[in-house]
């Protein structure tokens, strides 16, 4: 396969695919939308496969010169780390899809489309190696769920699609400010010569303080985090699976390609501010996540928390921590991504996912209870599931350098018990109500849907390794840089 | 001098002027067609002279940009003026072209955009599309000046045009209002414009007798002052700091920043734009500020580069342009008008403009000078696109200006809500829009000269845009229509104009390869990108 | 070193019997589902018994497992990897021995029952996690053992999903045990940067190292964390094994199926606790402080359990709080540096605590769900094998003489001794409630006056053989278990000696303390048991105390477990509720995305003042721009004065 | 000889009048009497530059800006009939029906 | 200094200087303050004249000239048959609207005064020689402002007053046009209704 093509393909069928889609009739939107995501997942497993040139951890490069007066280029590759991303992008992508959810008819078109051009932007953030093709991604991404939010939210979309994009501009454009003064620097936009050459001093604190900002709200790090819960709550389930499993990333991912990548000094001098800033957020969120009402606001308190182990490890300056934290990046795409599936089979239906009302669903949809229990328990970071390793590994790793940090941080494996067990025992112990005695349990579709990612679970978690040892190049590459 | 000599002399001047000579012949062309009789194949002309003064106006503009950037020629410094054309007041670089090529590109849009408005609202075509020639050929000329005097006749040229245009619309008393506001304030500033001139050529001829230099003819030539600022410089009296000096500049800030609606001097800009025709106040939110940007980067160019001494200089630009950027964003917020709101989001624009014009007339600012006729070019596609919505939408001889009456476009009209959003998204300066390019070009620029500070509030401070840019996204697809406003809209050339800016939007957003930057690189040639110190060197990406 | 595959092998029958029941449950028949996971175990049995007989010669004291690679980041390389020595092996007979019988017991037990193979899946799946723990050759194969153990005891605790107090006791257990985990990864961390290992044996392993330590004296650079993490590690330990103040957990656990209580909260996942001190025994040894710290928190819980459990009227509640108050008695051993005593109580224990409950579980099967011992009395002849057999367990935890707890707890109490008077006279008195308690619960439900219901008596049976079998083996092992460390061989020390370590024990008693001692204890179980027996057995009435004393501050105190219980109901669910929705509320809502909603307010009131300037009057704007021209003026004369 | 200095401050201070003028004034007719006024006094200040300077540019410029000024007054003069033809009113505070 | 001071205000053309530049402040000021604006359109024709003969003081006749004739002569008849035809003649009589207007004003205006006064008075020599000219240099000195002087140098080619002479006059064009659109079609509208 030309490499030269192929990731930027990532990028494009998606984005072709929304074209297609605005221009054709309202009743292929779905068609398209799972054809254009297929092949994008089919080709986003090739991006595991070392090939094409190379540069150090970096493969699959590809270059072409885009806009020469300002020097950006098309510039795209992958490390161990991205390219799980770009595939759980994908994976998440098309299970969003696929998920069976109520739409309008005359708004089919904008729902698929968006879809599928989240799916791009986020691939084209994930395997951009050029800062400003970095950021036409990242900001980019907002427009499609920011339309999501508009159109699907409930009553309070409005406001809730204005603080979402809000906050991801400013973020954003504090983050443009610190590329600029990255140009003005260094005199390049390209990544890997960034990070071989590293921006120290003074300058170098400031331009970190502008990614950091970004990447803190979009993650989002506490005290950033006011806009997830309320996004989350208004975008369709299905596709928060997308946005809470593989967005979310984003910000963790800028962390760890530029934050550590670029500014190897700033990064540990400020790293214990980000690392007690996420400590902060796993104890709160997690305080927080044990008191809401609504299943969607919980799971977002509880993405703040688990992205928070992410955001120490990544900060906690040894291998250990940022590879845990690259490891609980996919990890938890993948559990929260099942969750929120699984969340959008119960709005299916139930029409809302309010917490009250809930109850004995254990018997009344054995299957849907078993497989949300899988879940919830990876969620808390069981042994042998996925989710253990990553945060095993960060607190781990935070541990050598902040012990206090990691002694607090450790409360997360109680609070997430709590609110976990606690949402568990709510909505699936104790007698059916009469509400629930209707439902049906899951159809084998849509357990079908969710197999690979249960499967997921289980081999990452008892065999890690693969994620492990593709992202140990680009980890210690960029821990490298740090010492 | 012989007849010969004298015959070159013109004929180079008049190659030198090509676009606005062509542009005014193309003019008096239409009100010649237009005074014919209605039923002479002439009167149909009216309209084809005017397009084709334009057309032909930016196919000069191109022709003269890629002459000279295929020889390499092009210089933006007024101080170097190899050709002494029309004695010296007139320069002719990849800079005066580019902002030509714009300042056509203006004259087009407004003109697709209006033929069917004034048609209905039964106004004068022929001396519109004329007076628009004429504004744009008065632009020209500031923009190709080296000559304070040629400025300031230019400025008038395109300021009296615009002052009718204000108040074209018959039978509109805001029309009329807007006229009379602009008129007032427009000729308050031109005074002090001209004093401003008055009191730099006392202190260029003042320094010249100490300095005992021969002069050229004018004293206020460009090139002229340059020389005297660099000649002073060591002496006892530099002229940069000379007071009349310093004085005589801050009043020619006043006269150049009320025209391109600075903030002090920005309070008429709203007004007269929410009263004057929407086609005029797409062309003056353009026209005027791209010649006001070109006589205030030639004039500050000479004066900056003089290095500290002109530390008060680029301190009070700094202050206009945070100004400025503040002023418009926060007022824009609050506005139910859209015309009203782009006027003050022109003012927001002007003030990252302005970013650009301190760092490009800043020694090392070649970048940001280079990035100016780029945003300039993005902003007149999205700001003219954005006016030419309401014309399109409008009926009965109406715009569609109120905020409100958006509510629920996204299904009642979902092209022209599409065409929109990518004009607000342009201007708020999301990717992936000529909006974004331009704003990180021009910031880039900044930077790269040394303003990190002002380009991070710039860009901080143009997140408040987001606010009202997107209110009206949110109105458009998040709201439901008010009942009873189903009606098709009919101004096709508005449509024609708005389509052609949105798609030239997304296209110079995603491919940039707009025939401003490979001149722009020309131009630059001194300061490469590469060159910059401390770069890294350029990484082969396939090396392995 | 040895490599021994079969080590897999133990724990992978009881995972093959969770997946076969997890996977086809449904569709299996009860019998058959039940008898694939007893079946499993059994297998299991057999192989441990081979592993006993591996590594009980002198020669091989460890088996190791092949690793599988696990987790490797940096210089940690995390292996999946089993190893067997005494300690482990010992715990391997306990597990799959008395949870083989008890799977033969549940079979009776739940026949009734509709999700009677899940109840097997988890079963099995908990003796998997509980193998993995005890096999576990480095300390995170331990902790997924551990995190296991927890969660299959949340399941099973709350197994009868539809009533409250079940699931709420499942996930009180859960969270109070993740307390623990918690400690219990900081110690783990802790040692891996102090020692780069997680190993137990091994060159490297943080056992051995730490035993040279000990033997040198030398701490080097772990001195700074030497107590913390033996500190750590207890409150981990305390969290699984129900010490105080983390005991809370196991006496609501008794909500979950009988056969649950007997295996897991009595004989098996509550001595992991035990089992993990003893297995890092020298990183506490390191630390005399922490030991004494081990040594007074079970001797306290010991106590404080044994006072509580004189007050309960639920059979199961009071073996619950037994059953605190005995691990508390090993963990006294424990701190006392007498880790195979633990081991030896750990054992019989596991015997007559199981036999306990069983018969327990018997007589709540016959008395269709009735667990109130107000509502029993005179099942004497009714069940006369769980009658008999309960009795044996009452006498052998009671320490009357040549019974199983009677040689295990006489150890504790010798060495206690040895460690202080004090923890002698505490342990002492707490032996006596022991003995008083567990009397007083076997008369309350076997003998005096009949007051159970007509209804009941018409269900009353004895229970089937399944159950009575497994009741009469583990009688027989409680009255013959003690022999196994009995004084004169001390069988199971010689086989533990890697517990003791050079230097770190107590010299070896005198013979006659060692006596006087027995004679005390023994007397001590006997008098106390008699007391009990004769002045409760005539009383007609279910009250066996006297009103006046019922409403004596006192009593209610002890019969409210010391409203220990009701503090932290008050401090972490209400409180702590009260304050996470004032977090919610007050800071999240109302301060930090207040904020954020401030800056556009903010920007909006701005607007609003500055719309004053936006006059529409002419001759406003052109006095602005006079005055923006003074101001540039100004400003430039400003510049040029510098 | 008069001194330049003195020139210029008379056209300082006739500009600053006009200022005034311009500023103070209700009639719209009366304030484009006073622009002109501030352009005359520039115009006084070029022709006194160029004297003593013995530079033609001063008078130059000053004729273009009489040129400029006439071309203003002609325009000008023809806004403010169109506004105030039908109006009686002559107050140009009353015109700011545009604000805000 | 004193003696200075009294050649430069007796001898030659300083007395006149003085008197009409008095008479032009005079004039000015009474333009801003008389509230006819016929009164103050007849100050302002004063106030011309006044300029104009500090003109004829600075040689420059021909400006001088033409500040009459069209400046005075034609541009304020203009102002006066407007004020005439559109009956603003009225005194002004409404209150001052804005309360601070007239005091920020003159405070504003002053204190800019001050500055370029001062700015002036730094800046400007007593005594200022004349520049050195180019050679090409049609015309100096009091030559220069001669219709003769004026024509020579404005017409020349060479010389930069050429483009915007011709620029002028475009704009003069475009203010016909102008005056056109806006007086001529005002009329129309009146027909129709």
């Amino acid at each position: 396969m030309d490499s030269k093509s192929f990731l930027l393909l990532l990028v494009l069928i998606p984005l072709l695919g929304t074209l297609l889609i605005s221009l054709s009739e309202r009743g292929h939107a779905k068609a398209i939308a799972l054809v254009g995501s297929v092949v994008t997942l089919l080709f986003s497993l090739f991006s595991l496969l070392p090939s094409g040139s190379g540069n150090g951890p970096f493969y699959n490069l590809s270059d072409a010169s885009w806009f020469p007066a300002l020097g950006i280029h098309l510039r795209l590759g992958v490390d161990g780390v991205s390219a799980w991303l770009i595939l759980l992008t994908s994976l998440l992508g098309l299970g969003a899809l696929l998920c069976p959810y109520q739409i309008p008819e005359e708004k089919r078109k904008v729902y698929y489309g968006a879809v599928l051009a989240l799916i791009g932007l986020l691939n084209g953030a994930f395997a951009a190696l050029d800062l400003v093709l970095f950021y036409l991604c990242f900001e980019a991404c907002l427009l499609p769920v920011y339309f999501l939010i508009g159109i699907f939210g409930g009553t309070r979309r409005r406001a809730t699609a204005q603080k979402f994009l809000i906050f991801s501009v400013i973020g954003a454009l504090g983050m443009l400010a610190s590329i600029l003064g990255v140009y003005a620097v260094a005199g390049t936009f390209d990544v890997i010569a960034l990070r071989q050459r590293g921006i120290a001093g003074e300058a170098g604190a400031l331009l970190f303080l502008g990614f950091a900002v970004a990447f803190a709200i979009k993650t989002p790090l506490f005290p950033l985090h006011t806009w997830q819960a309320d996004a989350y709550a208004e975008t369709p389930t299905p596709v928060v699976a997308l946005v809470g499993g593989a967005m979310a990333k984003l910000g963790t991912y800028g962390f760890y390609r530029f934050c550590l990548g670029v500014f190897p000094e700033a990064s540990a001098q400020y790293g214990s501010v980000l690392v007690w800033l996420a400590v902060a957020g796993i104890v709160y969120a997690g305080l927080i996540a044990a008191v809401q009402k609504d299943l969607k606001r919980l799971m977002a308190f509880s993405s703040v928390s688990h992205l928070g182990f992410i955001v120490m490890g990544l900060f906690s300056g040894n291998i250990q921590g940022v590879s845990g934290a690259c490891v609980q990046m996919v990890n938890h795409g993948i559990i929260a991504g099942g969750l929120f599936l699984l969340l959008a089979y119960l709005e299916n239906r139930r029409g809302t996912l309010k917490i009250y009302g809930l109850g004995g669903l254990w018997d009344q949809m054995p299957i849907f209870s078993r497989i949300f229990l899988l879940f919830t328990l990876a969620s808390v970071a069981l042994p042998l599931t996925n989710g253990f390793v990553g945060e095993f590994l960060t607190l781990l790793g935070t541990f050598k350098l902040y012990p206090a940090a990691a002694a607090v941080a450790v409360t997360g494996v109680i609070w997430s018990a709590v609110y976990m067990l606690g949402m568990y025992q709510r909505v699936f112990y104790g007698a059916p109500s009469r509400q629930v005695s209707s439902f049906s349990d899951l159809s084998d579709g849509e357990s079908g849907l969710l197999a690979p990612l249960a499967v997921l679970i289980f081999l990452l978690g008892i065999y890690p390794a693969p994620l492990l040892v593709t992202m140990n190049g680009a980890v210690e590459a960029t821990v490298g840089s740090t010492k | 001098m012989n007849d010969i000599a004298l015959w070159d002399s013109l004929r180079s001047g008049a190659f030198a002027l090509g676009a606005p000579l062509f542009l005014v012949v193309a003019a008096i062309v239409t009100l010649l067609c237009d005074i014919s009789s209605p039923t002479s194949v002439l009167k149909r002309g009216t309209g084809l002279a005017a397009f084709f003064g334009v057309l032909g106006g930016a196919a000069i503009s191109m022709q003269q940009g890629s002459e000279l950037a295929a020889t390499g020629a092009a210089q933006f410094s007024p101080s170097s003026t190899s050709t002494s054309l029309w004695g010296g007041g007139i320069l002719i670089d990849g800079f005066g072209t580019g902002i030509n090529f714009i300042l056509c590109l203006a004259a087009f849009l407004t003109l697709l955009m209006s033929g069917k408005y004034l048609t209905e609202r039964k106004l004068p075509r022929g001396e519109f599309y004329a007076l628009i020639l004429f504004a744009t050929a008065g632009a020209m000329i500031m923009a190709q000046s080296a000559d304070l005097v040629n400025l300031f006749v230019g400025l008038e040229v395109l300021s009296v045009a615009l002052y009718i245009l204000a108040g074209f619309a018959r039978r509109d008393w805001r029309s009329e209002e807007s006229a009379v506001k602009y008129f007032l304030l427009g000729a308050f500033a031109s005074g002090f414009l001209l004093y401003g001139i008055a009191l730099i050529y006392g202190a260029a001829g003042i320094t010249a007798s100490h300095l005992k230099l021969t002069v050229g003819h004018s004293l206020t030539n460009l090139g002229m002052i340059s020389e005297l600022l660099t000649k002073s410089a060591s002496t006892a009296q530099p002229l940069v700091t000379m007071p009349l000096f310093v004085v005589g500049v801050a009043f020619m800030l006043v006269g150049l920043g009320f025209k391109a609606a600075l903030a002090p001097f920005h309070s008429y800009a709203p007004d007269v734009y929410e009263g004057a025709p929407a086609p005029v106040s797409a062309y003056m939110s353009a026209a005027a500020k791209l010649g006001a940007f070109a006589g205030l980067i030639r004039l500050l160019q000479p004066i900056l580069a003089q290095g500290d001494q002109a530390a008060l200089f680029r301190a009070a630009v700094w202050t206009l342009a945070l100004l400025t950027m503040l002023i418009g964003n926060i007022m824009a917020i609050r506005q139910t008008n859209l015309k009203r709101m782009l006027a003050f989001s022109s003012i927001a624009h002007a003030g990252y403009v302005l970013v650009g014009v301190l760092a490009g007339s800043t020694p090392g600012g070649g970048f940001a000078a280079d990035a100016i006729p780029f945003y300039l070019f993005a902003y007149t596609l999205m700001n003219l696109g954005a006016f030419a919505i309401t014309v399109w939408l409008g009926k009965n001889g109406e715009e569609q200006v109120l905020i409100s009456s958006f509510s629920g476009l996204g299904k009642r009209h979902p092209l022209a809500a599409g065409v929109l959003t990518v004009f607000l998204l342009s201007l708020a300066g999301i990717p992936p829009t000529a909006g974004f390019l331009g704003k990180l070009y021009l910031f880039v620029g900044a930077m790269k000269a040394g303003f990190v500070g002002l380009a991070i509030a710039g860009l901080l401070i143009s997140a408040i845009g987001l606010f009202y840019y997107l209110n009206l996204v949110v109105k458009m697809y998040f709201e439901d229509a008010p009942d009873g406003q189903a009606s098709e809209p009919v101004r096709g050339d508005a449509k024609l104009a708005a389509l052609i800016a949105a798609i030239a939007t997304i296209v110079f957003g995603i491919l940039p390869l707009s025939m401003l930057s490979p001149k722009a690189e020309v131009a630059t040639k001194p300061t490469p990108v590469a060159a910059e110190p401390g770069a890294a060197a350029p990484v082969e990406p396939r090396s392995h | 070193m040895t490599i021994y595959p079969l080590l897999w092998v133990v724990p992978a029958l009881p995972l093959a019997g969770f997946i076969i029941n997890a996977l086809f449950g449904a569709q299996l028949r009860k019998r058959d589902s039940g008898l694939i996971a007893t079946l499993a175990i059994w297998a299991s049995f057999f192989c441990s018994l081979l592993l006993y007989s591996q590594v009980s010669g002198e020669k091989t004291r460890q088996l190791f497992s092949p690793a599988l690679e696990w987790i490797s980041a940096g210089d940690l390389k995390l292996k999946l990897e089993l190893v067997c020595d005494p300690l482990s092996a010992l715990m391997l007979l306990i597990i799959t021995g008395i949870g083989a019988l008890i799977h033969g017991y549940s079979m009776g037990y739940m026949s009734h029952e509709k999700n009677y193979s899940r109840f097997f899946t988890y079963l099995n799946l908990f003796v998997f996690f509980m193998l993995l723990l005890v096999l576990g050759a480095n300390l995170v194969v331990t902790f997924i053992g551990w995190e296991g153990v927890g969660l299959c005891s949340y399941l099973l605790i709350g197994f009868y999903s539809e009533k409250k107090s079940a699931t709420d006791a499942g996930k009180k257990a859960f969270i109070v045990n993740r307390v623990g985990d918690a400690a219990f990864l900081l110690a783990l961390f802790g040692l891996f940067w102090s020692f780069r290992s997680l190993d137990y044996f091994g060159v490297d392993g943080i056992v051995t190292r730490a035993s040279e330590m000990v033997a040198s004296r030398n701490l080097g650079d772990y001195q700074p964390l030497a107590f913390l993490i033996p500190i750590l590690l207890l409150v981990g330990a305390c969290g699984k094994s129900a010490q105080f103040p983390l005991h809370v957990w196991l006496p609501d656990a008794m909500e979950g199926p009988t056969p649950v209580s007997a295996l897991i909260h009595a004989a098996t996942m509550v001595t992991a606790g035990v089992f993990l001190v003893s297995r890092l025994n020298p990183i506490f040894l390191l630390s005399p402080p922490a030991m004494t710290v081990v040594a007074i928190v079970g001797l306290f819980t010991a106590l404080f359990a044994a006072t509580i459990a004189l007050a309960q009227n639920d059979i199961k509640k009071v073996l619950a709080y037994s059953t605190v108050s005995q691990l508390g008695f090993m963990f006294l051993a424990c701190g006392v540096g007498a880790f195979s005593a633990a081991m030896f109580h750990v054992l019989t224990h596991a015997f007559f605590k199981a036999l306990l409950f069983l018969g327990s579980g018997s007589v709540i099967h016959a008395m269709s769900g009735e667990q109130d011992m107000r509502k029993m009395g005179g099942l004497w002849k009714k069940l006369p094998i769980t009658g008999w057999t309960m009795a044996i367990g009452t006498a052998a935890i009671s320490g009357i003489p040549l019974l199983a707890g009677f040689f295990s707890k006489d150890e504790i109490l010798l060495h206690a001794y040895q460690g202080s008077v004090v923890y002698w006279v505490v342990a002492f008195m707490t032996a006596g409630m022991t003995a008083f308690y567990m009397t007083r619960m076997m008369v309350k439900t076997f003998f005096g006056a009949r007051r159970y219901d007509d209804h009941a008596a018409s269900h009353l049976h004895e229970s089937p053989l399944s159950m009575t079998a497994p009741l009469l083996i583990l009688a027989v092992l409680s009255v013959l278990g003690g022999w196994l460390n009995a004084a004169p061989t001390h069988l199971l020390d010689g086989w533990l000696t890697p517990l003791k370590i050079e230097g770190a024990g107590h010299a070896e008693a005198p013979g006659k303390l060692t006596t006087i001692l027995m004679v005390a204890s023994g007397a001590l179980g006997l008098v106390v048991c008699g007391l009990a027996f004769f002045s409760y057995r005539n009383r007609a009435s279910g009250d066996y105390v006297s009103e006046e004393t019922r409403l004596n501050p006192a009593f209610q105190l002890i019969s409210d477990k010391w409203r220990v219980d009701a503090l932290y109901h008050a401090i972490f669910v209400s409180s702590g509720g009260d304050f996470a929705r004032d977090l919610r509320d007050k800071v999240d809502r109302r301060g930090i995305d207040g904020a954020a909603r401030g800056i556009p307010a903010l920007i909006r009131w701005l607007a609003e003042r500055l719309k004053g300037l936006q006059s529409g009057f002419v001759r406003s704007y052109a006095l602005t721009m006079l005055v923006g021209a003074l101001l540039v003026v100004v400003g430039c004369m400003i510049g040029l004065a510098r | 000889m008069i001194p330049l200095s003195w020139y210029l401050i008379l056209g300082a201070m006739l500009f600053f009048i006009g200022v005034v003028g311009v500023l103070t004034k209700r009639n719209p007719i009366v304030i484009f009497m006073c622009i002109e006024m501030m352009l005359n006094a520039v115009n006084l200040t070029l022709v006194a530059l160029g004297r003593y300077l013995g530079h033609a540019g001063g008078q130059m410029i000053a004729l273009f800006a009489m040129a400029v000024a006439a071309a203003e007054v002609a325009v000008g003069l023809g806004i403010l009939i169109r506004i105030f033809r039908s109006r009686e009113n002559i107050n140009v505070d009353e015109i700011n029906v545009l604000q805000g | 200094m004193i003696a200075t001071l009294f050649d430069a205000l007796f001898k030659g053309p300083g007395l006149l200087f003085f008197a009409f530049a008095f008479g032009a402040l005079a004039t000015a000021t009474l333009v801003v303050i008389s509230k006819n604006p016929v009164r103050a359109a007849l100050f302002l024709v004063l106030n011309l004249f006044c300029v104009a003969v500090l003109y004829l003081l600075l040689s420059a006749f021909f400006l001088a000239a033409v500040q009459v004739i069209v400046y005075a002569g034609a541009i304020m008849v203009l102002f006066l048959f407007v004020i005439m035809l559109l009956n603003l003649g009225t005194p002004e009589k409404a209150r001052e609207r804005l309360k601070f207007q007239v005091p920020a004003a003159v405070g504003a205006a002053l204190m800019l005064a001050l500055i370029v006064a001062w700015a002036i008075a730094t800046s400007t020599p007593v005594s200022v020689g004349p520049v050195a000219l180019p050679a090409d240099t049609p015309a100096s000195g009091d030559a220069m402002g001669t219709p003769e002087g004026i024509g020579r140098t404005l017409y020349n080619p060479s010389l930069p007053w050429l483009l915007p002479f011709e620029v002028t006059s475009i704009l003069l064009l475009v203010a016909t046009v102008g005056a056109v659109v806006l007086a001529k079609r005002s009329n129309a509208e009146e027909v129709k209704p």
